[in-house]
């Protein structure tokens, strides 16, 4: 299951640093078009493609919920995005351009007082739910209560509402936020925050907050997801079997500008988890859409026989070695930098079946604040490893056979590219022995002080495309008992200013540099090992026009503007 | 009879209780991470992993957390810990899929046991049977994983005689569609089964032919082939015909799992294998559980079966 | 004494193992008139058994040969078809097994086990069959018959079971019965019950009756003729009065002095014959007996051929008929094996040659064997 | 070809019980152990894979020389971006997209590589060594207890025998796979101290110790069956009234007639345990990396079956033929010593 980086939650956490964050990773998550990507935005391909018919589609899993409260996965942002919409939403466009935030429901982007703490925004009016409920501003409210209520991962996002934590602890369901005021007759919503949180827009943009009626129940409503406003509805939801996608029509009659009112008619999606038959199906034009990559085994074929219809994509995520600088060896920085000098990004590259750009920086290239750290301190990344000098910085650091864990999950490629580090390590001298453990326990395991992980495979996807998102992965106030994602326990007071400074930076045009800065000597002083960033593919059928399939930064191919030939 | 039942079901409440009780401890005395952490996801605060913790009992003793367990079990409300979906339902999903392979598998073996152990035991000792005999052993010792991914590979994905995997419902796709799905599923969790029943029933066949009441069936001036079946084949079926029902109970209770894997049949075998990878004890202790129950129930079957069968073995 | 409708000419069979061929029988010549009652005696392991089998071909198999001939009313046994041994087996033939306990299909009810024969040679009604099952069962003295006839064979006791097995033998009212070893199984009370069933059912029936056992005891009452048969040989063939009043085989003797008989003493050792029946791998040359024979001498190594040496039945032994009279008394005019004196002389030779594998005899059984012959040698003379 | 059916097999086949009878006994002064062992010396099939099953441990043992001499590596290097030269050509190990290397046929990447770069052939040396160790370990494990439960329940009976008969009826119900995956991801996550015995997670002791606990029941139920009917034996009343104390009786008077029904029984365990080893490597709960084993070698060759079927195939076939060879060697063990016993093992 592909869950989504919790980044977002740093990112709110900016002004807010009472607040510790949480966040973790599986492996490749929500992602965002960063490479050259050839399709345009919505009208693109209206001159070839039709307006209806059925797509058909494979995930490799269910998504988690089917249900816009509970749902953290990518499976589930891709299929609900265009059922529920939010009073905020994102552009529907590829690139940085589909960060943007627009008004989803609300007329306008909210209007923030002077302290930040108080946010009003006020719904279209006319707005009518899929089965014909009028929405009410009301809703809103209920739709947050039933995030918090329902404990999911996304309350955090919420909690600084005035009176959430309350809400959350007293357990009851009918009880009150008193941060949140509505008006059902004018439509107004106010929203009151506790302390000052800059980018609290960004969640009331996300899933969570996408508008359900007030009388849906405050239970796990997968099998029988609640209306909302959107393009489509959901008309089947069988968990672990698949789930049905309907056009609305009504939604073209609000006139929301930049949300697409959708092409196709129907939208039909199996759960099926042998992902060669995926490919052969999606090849053999048996199935129009693939949420997740070919397996790497396939992709040479499916480059040779899908030509025009696939294409990788360079996602804004990094993946790197996390080196606990609590734990020896690590707590030299000669062998953190040996491990740097030594792993070869081609043959991370290889394990990754190619779908992996090598980088030295920690930043994806994507995001505001990369700046290309050229020369790489550690030899081109494209090139042979300097193995010698990290035999000789072993020595010198008098680190020669030591004991090291590495730590990776069962799922791919975690496991093979931690059996390479480990085997990687121990030619540099290091005694290492890889560790893999289930995926499920995988980041709770290493985010425990407890467990002193010496090292291991880590990686981030975005969800939002700022580089706060990452850098709070290095940042010494992020450091926690449990729940860590400071893995390696990063705290330089330099790098933990830079970062603090840029974050607290409302222009993100200025604070860039600083990051950049703080990138730089985290790979400098050899924090971790990054060695690139992930690419993951655009795969359809002969029957979609290819134009009309962009890779969105938070949701990925969006279903509204999908279109068949 | 109804004291043989009543004492049947006794054992299988006390089998199951610990079965229950075994899979339970092996989940929450070995450490293997906190499940309200798990749940909670990876942004969660403390309150949150408290409340849940809380909601779902873990703040409990061992066995009140146990009661709790078995109480929604019970009462059908047991939901999973990682998707919250409602395990019972999955589980009722996943039944037909894992019986259409299960039954289907059971009648290809025992058919295609019967006849080559049959051939096997008529040609003793000639050419034909001891390359029976060496294809039979083959089967025995190839894991079924293995032989399911090449079939898949070389039937279904290089030749396309097959398709690559993937259960077709009756309703979808027709009877047809879903007999072509399961063809390969089929044989490759039947090959084991039709070496193991050939060479048993091969055995018993030559043990059988020996005896002296087949002898004195001969004796008779009977037809050979009345001699074979109503006497030879008769008895040698026997054991085979108990051994079936327990086999059957294995695999529908769980010696399906590598089987439905491979060909992404998403029966319940494939719904533990994938919980327990990602250690969401309800559905496993579920479908523990749910396998225990059809191993006794059908333990219990047999017995009566055997019964009847063989009217020398009384219920005891 | 009618025309013969069974006779078995030099009759061989022999059976390739994975250790040698088995020369199981070794040329034997046997002639059954009807309603004639013929009991072929001997150990196990002297081929009486197998004998019997071969006639209905019950051990044929590939590893299995059969040399000479045995004509059944004309039909030629042995080379039959197995069409046309079907048709004789059950309705001409018909076969008695040593052990009622195993003989019987134990998941089959008894009653369809009989009426399976019936139904193999006769086309009859269901109503019939029942009806002929229920009246044989009646007739070997099954009680209740009707009823039992619903019963499985485990609910039989083993006398029951052997009836059940005659009143199958019976069902078709062959001409030949052939009864191996009918008795061996059972308790001595039930022997005679089933011996005198036996016997009465051949006076109804005049059907003729192959009678193979081990036990001179039980034929004594219901054989016309004995066939007395050693390693895989018939050794002497006579009436029942020559055999017992005048047996010419030594081997015969010792079979006389094994019966069990009420006038002996109790506790008084019962005779055996020392030593173990020859190896049928590799038969001894001469006398298959002779190492076993307390009255050995040269003249064995070479076979005695079954001929009449006087005694007006034919025999396998050099022995002269006067020798023969004279050596088998062993006590107040008992026939056994060895006279008394000779066992007391050489105990120690019989505990040898018990203990020595057949046809590697150790040396002190062949001093032993040698004292013997020298002292038959010079009684000779 | 393979005869595993046994000489007395056939022997009856051809033979009257009578003359079966003649054979069975046996020439004075020859022990059953010695005709077993003659029967067996006579079941050529049998004892062919018998050398093949020793061949192969003989292999797997000698697989650091193959490694050092042959192959200059270890099962755990990595050669992800390097070439080699093969008749002259120089070749990637791994291809940029990430395929492995196949068969090159040479000393080096014999049977070519993985998606680690690391060589097959070695890999597979060394996890024979591990599966075989595994599979024997677990067998020995199972023997012992299954011995031990079964002569104290069968020979004690009363409450003792009841315990452990409803512990057997538990395990009985509880699916080998099933127990096993659950223990086996259970315990690689942290690993486990029962008492003295401790199993550091990844050890593969894990996996030993789970095979050699679930397969007891399957031996242990017919040993203590057989301990039943032994008890009753005059020669174990004798030893009683003689005053031998009951472990004595176990040790000298009943473990000797359990032998056969433990030699029978070991080939074939041998074999059923190394399969459970592959079922749960595969399955992710067995061998963990690096340490290779077959089982996790096929589950990792799975992936890359459309373009690196080599993976997959190696492991299977060696995997086969081990199993194959005890399976057919156990056939004839037992056929030479209780041609009667009935086994059945699940996996």
């Amino acid at each position: 299951m592909r869950t989504i980086r919790r980044a977002l939650l740093a990112l709110l956490l900016v002004a807010a640093s009472a607040f510790v964050v949480a966040c973790g990773d599986d492996d490749d998550g929500g992602a965002t078009t960063a490479g050259g990507s050839t399709s345009a935005a919505t009208d693109a391909a209206t001159e070839t493609g039709q307006t209806g018919g059925t797509l058909t589609g494979y995930y490799t899993s269910s998504p988690d919920y089917m249900d816009p409260a509970l749902t953290y996965t990518v499976e589930g942002w891709n299929a609900q995005w265009v059922v529920y919409t939010p009073l905020l939403t994102y552009r529907h466009t590829e690139g940085a351009e589909g960060a943007e935030l627009i008004p989803g429901l609300a007329e306008d982007l909210p209007e923030i007082s002077e302290d930040g703490l108080t946010y009003k925004l006020k719904l279209r009016d006319g707005l009518k739910f899929s089965d014909g409920t009028p929405v009410k501003a009301s809703d809103f409210e209920h739709t947050i209560k039933r995030v918090l209520n329902l404990e999911s991962g996304g309350s955090a996002f919420y909690l600084p509402i005035v009176g959430a934590e309350e809400y959350l602890k007293a357990g009851k369901p009918k009880g009150d936020i008193e941060g949140i005021e509505t008006d059902d007759e004018t439509g107004e919503i106010t929203i009151r925050l506790k302390e000052r949180v800059g980018s609290f827009d960004y969640a009331l943009a996300m899933n969570f907050a996408g508008l359900v009626p007030s009388d849906t129940p405050f239970r796990n409503m997968t099998r029988n997801p609640p209306p909302g406003v959107g393009p489509y509805k959901i008309t089947r939801s069988v968990p672990n079997r698949g789930f049905t996608l309907e056009k609305v029509p009504e939604f073209a009659d609000y006139g929301i500008d930049g949300v697409p009112t959708g092409h196709l008619d129907t939208i039909d999606i199996t759960i099926v988890k042998n992902q060669q038959r995926q490919t052969d199906d999606v090849i053999n034009n048996k199935v129009d859409y693939l949420i997740d990559p070919p397996p790497a085994d396939r992709l040479r074929e499916v480059q040779d026989k899908a030509k025009g219809r696939f294409e990788p994509y360079v996602t804004n995520s990094t993946y790197y070695v996390f080196m606990n600088t609590r734990e020896k060896p690590f707590d030299d920085e000669r062998v953190r930098q040996a491990v740097n000098y030594a792993i070869d990004k081609r043959a991370m590259q290889r394990i990754f079946g190619g779908l992996l750009a090598p980088s030295c920086n920690f930043l994806p290239p994507g995001m505001k604040g990369y700046e290309k750290i050229e020369p790489c301190p550690y030899g081109d990344p494209t090139a042979e490893p300097d193995v010698e000098k990290a035999r000789q910085l072993i020595q010198e650091a008098g680190a020669e056979g030591a004991s090291v864990t590495v730590w990776g999950n069962d799922e791919d490629p975690s496991k093979p590219v931690t059996e390479y580090v480990a085997d990687v390590m121990s030619q540099i001298g290091l005694n290492a022995k890889p560790r893999i453990v289930e995926a499920s326990v995988y980041f709770q395991t290493i985010g425990n002080q407890k467990t002193k992980a010496q090292a291991g495979f880590a990686n981030w996807f975005q969800d939002f495309p700022h580089p706060a998102n990452f850098m709070f992965l290095i940042n010494g106030a992020s450091i926690q008992e449990t729940n860590n994602q400071n893995f390696g326990n990063v705290d330089d007071p330099e790098i933990n200013d830079l970062i603090d400074g840029a974050d607290a930076n409302p222009d993100l045009d200025e604070a860039a540099p600083d990051y950049a800065k703080a990138d730089r000597l985290a790979v400098e002083r050899a924090y971790v090992a990054p060695y690139g960033n992930r690419q993951l593919t655009k795969l359809v059928s002969d029957r979609v026009v290819w134009d009309s399939v962009i890779a969105h930064p938070v949701y990925e191919v969006d279903f509204s503007l999908l279109q068949l030939k | 009879m109804a004291r043989f039942v009543v004492r049947r079901l006794v054992g299988m409440v006390l089998v199951l209780f610990a079965v229950s009780v075994l899979t339970f401890l092996i989940f929450n005395v070995i450490p293997n991470g906190d499940p309200a952490v798990r749940m909670a996801g990876k942004n969660s605060t403390p309150a949150q992993i408290e409340q849940i913790r809380k909601e779902w009992h873990f703040d409990e003793s061992l066995p009140q957390q146990y009661l709790f367990m078995m109480k929604q079990i019970f009462t059908g409300k047991l939901v999973s810990y990682s998707d919250q979906t409602n395990v019972w339902e999955q589980i009722r999903m996943g039944l037909p899929r894992t019986f259409a392979l299960g039954i289907g598998a059971a009648i290809l073996w025992m058919t295609l046991g019967i006849l080559l152990g049959l051939y096997s035991a008529v040609k003793a000792g000639r050419i034909s049977d001891r390359v029976l005999t060496v294809l039979a052993l083959i089967g025995i010792s190839m894991p079924v994983f293995w032989v399911g991914a090449l079939m898949n590979y070389y039937l279904g994905y290089k030749l396309e005689w097959f398709p690559n995997g993937g259960y077709v419902e009756i309703s979808e796709g027709g009877i047809g569609e879903w007999l072509y799905h399961l063809i390969l599923p089929w044989t490759a969790l039947a090959i084991l089964f039709i070496g193991v029943y050939s060479r048993i029933l091969r055995s018993n066949i030559l043990d059988t032919i020996n005896d002296d009441y087949v002898r004195t069936a001969r004796a008779k001036g009977i037809s050979e082939r009345r001699v074979m079946t109503r006497h030879v084949l008769r008895n040698s079926l026997i054991p085979i015909v108990t051994l079936w029902g327990l086999d059957f109970g294995l695999v529908i209770a769980g010696g399906a799992v590598l089987t439905e894997s491979v060909f992404d049949l998403q029966g319940v075998g494939q719904y533990f294998a994938e919980a327990i990878g990602r250690l969401d004890v309800p559905p496993v202790m579920a479908v523990t559980l749910l396998g225990a129950v059809f191993i006794v129930v059908l333990n219990t079957v047999v017995d009566i079966v055997y019964a009847v069968l063989d009217p020398r073995i009384r219920l005891g | 004494m009618s025309e013969p409708i069974l006779e078995i000419d030099h009759l061989q069979v022999e059976f390739r193992t994975d250790e040698g061929v088995v020369h199981a029988v070794d040329d034997v010549s046997l002639t059954l008139a009807a309603g004639e009652v013929l009991a072929i005696v001997g150990e196990s392991g002297s081929g009486k058994t197998v004998t019997a089998m071969s006639l209905l071909g019950l051990n044929r198999s590939p590893n299995a040969t059969f040399r000479g001939s045995a004509r059944y009313r004309g039909t030629q046994l042995l080379t039959a078809s197995e069409d046309e041994l079907r048709a004789i087996r059950g309705a001409e033939m018909a076969m008695i097994f040593q052990d009622p306990m195993t003989s019987l299909n134990p998941v089959q009810r008894i009653g369809d086990q009989i009426a399976e024969q019936i139904l193999a040679h006769e086309k009859l009604t269901k109503a019939e069959v029942r009806d002929r099952v229920v009246e044989l069962m009646d007739r070997v003295g099954i009680p209740r018959a009707a009823e039992r006839a619903r019963a499985y064979p485990h609910e039989f006791s083993g006398g029951m079971r052997q009836r059940v097995m005659i009143a199958l033998a019976l069902s078709c009212s062959p001409s030949v019965l052939i009864a191996d070893e009918p008795t061996t199984a059972l308790d001595v009370t039930i022997q005679a019950q089933i011996l005198e069933r036996l016997k009465e059912l051949k006076d109804e029936t005049g059907t003729a009756i192959i009678l193979v056992t081990h036990d001179l005891g039980v034929v004594a009452d219901i054989a016309d003729r004995i066939a007395v048969m050693y390693g895989g040989r018939i050794v002497e063939e006579g009436t029942v009065d020559e055999i017992f009043y005048d047996p010419q085989h030594p081997y015969t003797w010792g079979l006389l002095g094994s019966i069990t008989r009420v006038d002996r003493d109790r506790g008084e050792r019962l005779p055996s014959i020392a030593g173990l029946p020859p190896s049928l791998l590799a038969p001894p040359e001469g006398c298959h007996f002779r190492a076993r024979c307390p009255h050995e001498f040269e003249r064995c190594g070479q076979g005695p051929p079954l001929e009449d040496r006087g005694a007006g039945h034919p025999d396998r032994c050099w022995l002269t008929v006067e020798q023969k009279r004279a050596r088998r008394v062993v006590d107040d005019g008992e026939i056994g094996l060895a006279a008394k004196v000779a066992v007391e002389a050489s105990p120690e030779g019989l505990v040898d040659r018990r203990e020595t594998p057949p046809g590697a005899p150790s040396r002190v059984a062949g001093d032993a064997g040698a004292a013997e012959d020298a002292r038959v040698a010079e009684e000779d003379r | 070809m393979a005869s595993t059916d046994s000489a007395a097999t056939d022997f009856s086949d051809d033979l009257p019980a009578e003359l079966a009878a003649e054979e069975r006994r046996a020439p004075a002064g020859t022990g059953p152990w010695r005709i077993a062992l003659r029967r067996l010396r006579r079941n050529k099939v049998a004892l062919a894979f018998g050398v093949l099953f020793l061949a192969l441990v003989a292999v797997s043992l000698a697989a650091p020389i193959w490694a050092e001499e042959v192959a200059h590596t270890t099962p755990y290097q990595n050669r992800i971006a390097d070439t080699i030269t093969i008749d002259g050509e120089e070749r990637n190990i791994v291809e940029f997209d990430g395929v492995p290397i196949g068969p090159t046929w040479h000393g080096e990447y014999f049977l070519g590589a993985d998606r680690n770069g690391r060589d097959v052939m070695v890999r597979l040396l060394y996890g024979g060594r591990n599966s075989l160790l595994i599979g024997i370990g677990a067998s020995i494990i199972t023997m012992v207890l299954a011995t031990l439960l079964g002569l104290l329940s069968g020979y004690f009976g009363g409450w003792l025998d009841w315990v452990i008969s409803r512990c057997f009826d538990v395990m009985w119900a509880f699916p080998v796979i099933l127990l096993g995956v659950a223990l086996g991801v259970s315990l690689n996550i942290s690993g486990i101290t029962i008492g003295p015995l401790e199993l550091e997670s990844g050890s593969l002791w894990i996996p030993t110790v789970i095979i050699g606990i679930a397969y007891v029941v399957y031996l242990a139920r017919p040993i203590r069956g057989q301990v039943l009917a032994l008890r009753e034996k005059e020669f174990v009343e004798a030893a009683r009234a003689q005053g031998m104390g009951p472990w004595r009786i176990m040790l000298t008077e009943l473990l000797p007639n359990l032998a056969s029904t433990l030699l029978v029984f070991f080939p074939l365990i041998v074999a059923n345990a190394i399969l459970l080893e592959a079922a749960l490597s595969f399955l992710g709960a067995g061998v963990q990396p690096p340490e290779p084993s077959w089982g996790l070698m096929i589950s990792e060759g799975i992936e890359f079956l459309t373009s690196a079927p080599h993976l997959t195939i190696a492991p299977g076939i060696m995997l086969v033929l081990t199993v194959l060879a005890l399976n057919i060697f156990g056939e004839g063990v037992r056929d030479a010593l209780d041609p009667r016993a009935k086994i059945r093992l699940e996996h």
